[in-house]
């Protein structure tokens, strides 16, 4: 038998722009087993429910991750929507659905540029990065912000996007499209990405499933789930159909991913079509009562906040289960029997998130 | 906007078991383990979802510092979840797959979502 | 097929702009709505202190008794939270971004004007 | 840039961020701002770098990694603190895992505030950290530590 080691991965890694440690245990170059240490990002923002207003709280909500940073202050605002039973303004929940479809761009792009670093695929990297930008001053200029929009409040969103700046947006989208094209057929076609990518991290469709794995490493894995058929915001009213890919390899999610930006710029086309005029806030008033799940389909995948209230201001439970940390069972099945020089460019094709996964 | 049914159900610990291979068996996938401190005893909600989006809960309630049976025989995966429970709750989970024994989380307040006790002093900055 | 490609980029990036920004010699790109930066105007203000107590990170602080105002820019993330409770329009947010600075005080500090003596018992405004 | 006379090589962690300022300092590096025409260069190696750009706050479980990494670099050295969390714990400054500023382990040089901070923030941030490097330099060249205590 050979003798086994066990190799630490990380915190601070070149490949990884967070901190996220792994043991690896090898035999010669393989993986035999692989257990995650995190805790390098937690803070530990739950708590901090019990200390702040819970209008105010949608600002910490949207600091639980600064990549997929719309969708988590939009979830909590839709548990606490959920809880006190509030109808937001259809306007309101038509933005919501441009500017999540707006993030899941901007973190798409943003994850091939680090999976093609990864792969050491430098002028990919830059190309997807250069042109995430549109989407970041789309976002700048309709949130006020690149990264952290801080749009979405409690009873509707804080700003109004007006229809001749939506409409620009979507001609935008449609001009930056052949540059997609172009670059999303580097990623299908190249034989270089295949060879990187293709067989490696498999999960089945039935591992995929128990595991608890979301988002688009379920999905390429040939399950068609996506939180968004469940009609939260707007999404009850837009056609669209959940990107499958039944490869359940590290390709196959570079695919899911890929082809998602097209679905994306499809569903804000559809979202501008149909935007109804109106008021986009409505006034909250009283407090909470009462307990809900509100879930919602990130770019890394379902993302669950529970909120639960007494009738103070302060409320007394939020947790959130985040993409990344549901995420990790099925990372670590799809990493036995890797070679370590390819471990990196499998965590990198689940998306991981640490800040999310850590809170 | 569709907002969807959450049934949750309240269980006893003993069933916990059956139950949770019940939702496995009928095809169901594990979304989360949450626990909350509600008036001094700790409720723990095991969410599923089937293949057509149907979000059902099953619901225990605990003391502080209880011991529970993990679910990981059934959903290897459920071990991030338990491992969260046991570093934040102080709840103890017997018979995880992959037990961190506590180092899951480096806190530096012990069990910072714990029910307070009454044997335990108030803290300086984490009461409830 | 490849040389065409290859040709169409090349003449491509010979007539067309580079894409990198030419800050700092140019401006930084800003648009109408970015939240660069807290700005206060101490004549507007009437005290009633809702900024100071729905702030999320306590940035500011707000002294009733001596009539002053003190943000630390060093804590605000810049959210606009205050601005839109602001009663009376003493908060707004400019584009421009602060700099960086090698002293951690980088508090701004105002005292606020007395009020035309009439306008005192109308401070009570706060907790929206 | 004239000022700029030399090329830092920065080293990039990330305490307990929330990712917003650390995919604006990898959008740094990206042809929108490319901060490599400064010759700044983002290495993971703490013994090839000047600068230590640090985002996030301090907890319980990181405090020996910055730690570690900052001993790690070679005199002289700056550190920049990138986004509110690093200068003062920010929004998280009340949660119970968090101990605050980056100033609370090692010496701070340079405190760039934002939300998360702007690409033009951090060339700024870093022009500075230089100046700081250079005044550093100067002092180690006449028989002085480097480092002033504080």
């Amino acid at each position: 038998m050979t003798r086994q080691i066990v190799i630490p991965f990380g915190p601070q890694h070149p490949v990884l722009p967070e901190p996220l440690h792994l043991d690896l245990v090898m035999e010669d170059e393989r993986v035999v087993e692989a257990l995650p240490s995190i805790g390098y990002v937690h803070r530990g923002l739950e708590k901090l429910v019990e200390k702040r207003d819970y209008k105010d709280f949608v600002f910490i909500a949207e600091r639980i991750c600064g990549i997929c940073s719309f969708i988590h202050g939009m979830t909590y605002c839709q548990a606490v929507e959920g809880v006190m039973d509030l109808p937001v303004p259809p306007r309101a929940l038509y933005l919501r659905t441009v500017w999540s479809e707006l993030s899941r761009l901007h973190s798409h792009l943003l994850w091939l540029g680090l999976l093609a670093d990864s792969m050491g695929f430098e002028s990919l990297f830059m190309q997807s990065w250069r042109l995430r930008e549109h989407i970041l001053d789309d976002l700048e200029s309709t949130t006020g912000n690149r990264v952290i929009q801080g749009a979405c409040k409690v009873g509707g969103v804080r700003h109004d996007v007006s229809n001749e700046k939506l409409g620009s947006i979507v001609a935008g989208l449609d001009e930056l499209r052949p540059k997609l094209d172009d670059l999303v057929n580097v990623f299908v076609r190249d034989d270089s990405v295949k060879h990187r990518l293709g067989g490696l991290g498999v999960l089945t469709e039935q591992q995929a499933w128990e595991l608890g794995a979301v988002g688009p490493v379920l999905r390429a894995s040939g399950v068609s789930n996506d939180i968004r058929q469940i009609g939260y915001a707007a999404y009850d009213e837009l056609e669209f159909t959940p990107v499958v890919e039944t490869g359940g390899d590290c390709y196959a999610r570079t695919m899911v991913r890929a082809k998602e930006l097209f679905t994306s710029i499809d569903l804000i086309r559809q979202a501008v079509e149909k935007i109804p005029e109106g008021p986009v806030e409505m006034k909250v008033t009283g407090n909470p009562w009462g307990e809900f799940y509100a879930r919602s389909e990130q770019p890394r995948g379902e993302v669950v906040h529970y909120v639960k209230a007494n009738g103070t201001k302060n409320l007394v439970r939020f947790r959130v289960r985040t993409p990344t940390f549901t995420n990790l069972p099925p990372l670590l099945a799809a990493m036995k029997g890797l070679q370590l020089a390819d471990v990196p460019v499998v965590v990198l094709s689940i998306d991981p998130c640490i800040g999310c996964a850590e809170r | 906007m569709r907002r969807e049914a959450q049934p949750i159900e309240a269980i006893e610990v003993p069933d916990l078991l059956a139950r949770v291979g019940e939702r496995k068996a009928a095809g169901d996938r594990l979304i989360a383990i949450s626990c909350a401190v509600v008036e001094g005893v700790n409720e723990i909600t095991y969410s599923f979802e089937d293949r057509d989006h149907a979000f059902t809960n099953l619901r225990i309630t605990v003391p502080p510092g209880a011991t529970i049976p993990s679910t990981t025989p059934v959903y290897w995966g459920a071990f991030v979840y338990e491992n969260e429970i046991h570093d934040l709750y102080g709840l103890t989970v017997t018979g995880i797959n992959v037990d961190y024994g506590g180092h899951f989380y480096m806190t530096k307040v012990p069990f910072p979502f714990a029910a307070p006790t009454p044997a335990a002093a108030p803290a300086k900055e984490e009461k409830e | 097929m490849g040389v065409f490609t290859i040709a169409k980029t090349i003449t491509g990036n010979l007539f067309s702009r580079p894409p990198t920004s030419r800050y700092p010699a140019e401006p930084a790109k800003r648009f109408d709505l970015t939240r660069g930066h807290l700005a206060f105007e101490p004549e507007n203000c009437r005290v009633c202190r809702v900024c100071m107590l729905r702030c999320p990170t306590q940035a500011i602080v707000v002294d009733r008794e001596k009539r002053t105002w003190e943000c630390d820019h060093f804590r605000c993330i810049t959210c606009g939270n205050c601005v839109e409770l602001c009663p009376t329009d003493a908060l707004h947010l400019e584009p421009a971004y602060r700099s960086p600075e090698a002293d951690r005080p980088g508090k701004e500090f105002h005292e606020i004007p007395a009020p035309p003596p009439k306008a005192e018992a109308g401070g009570e405004t706060a907790e929206a | 840039m004239a000022y700029m006379k030399r090329s830092p090589w920065i080293i990039h962690y990330d305490g307990s961020s929330c990712n917003g300022c650390d995919i604006e300092v990898l959008a740094c590096l990206t042809p929108l701002y490319d901060v490599e025409r400064f010759g700044i260069i983002n290495t993971g190696n703490p013994k090839h770098a000047d600068i230590f750009v640090v985002t996030g706050s301090v907890n319980e479980q990181n405090r020996e990694v910055i730690r570690n990494i900052y001993e790690q670099m070679p005199q002289p050295k700056v550190v920049a603190a990138l986004g509110i969390c690093a200068c003062s714990g920010g929004v998280f400054r009340e949660c119970y895992n968090v101990m605050g500023g980056m100033d609370k382990v090692i010496p701070v040089d340079v405190y760039v505030p934002g939300c998360p901070v702007r690409p033009e923030q951090i060339i700024d941030g870093v022009v500075k950290a230089l100046g700081v490097l250079e005044e550093k330099r100067a002092r180690m060249k006449a028989g002085a530590p480097a480092e002033v205590p504080a």
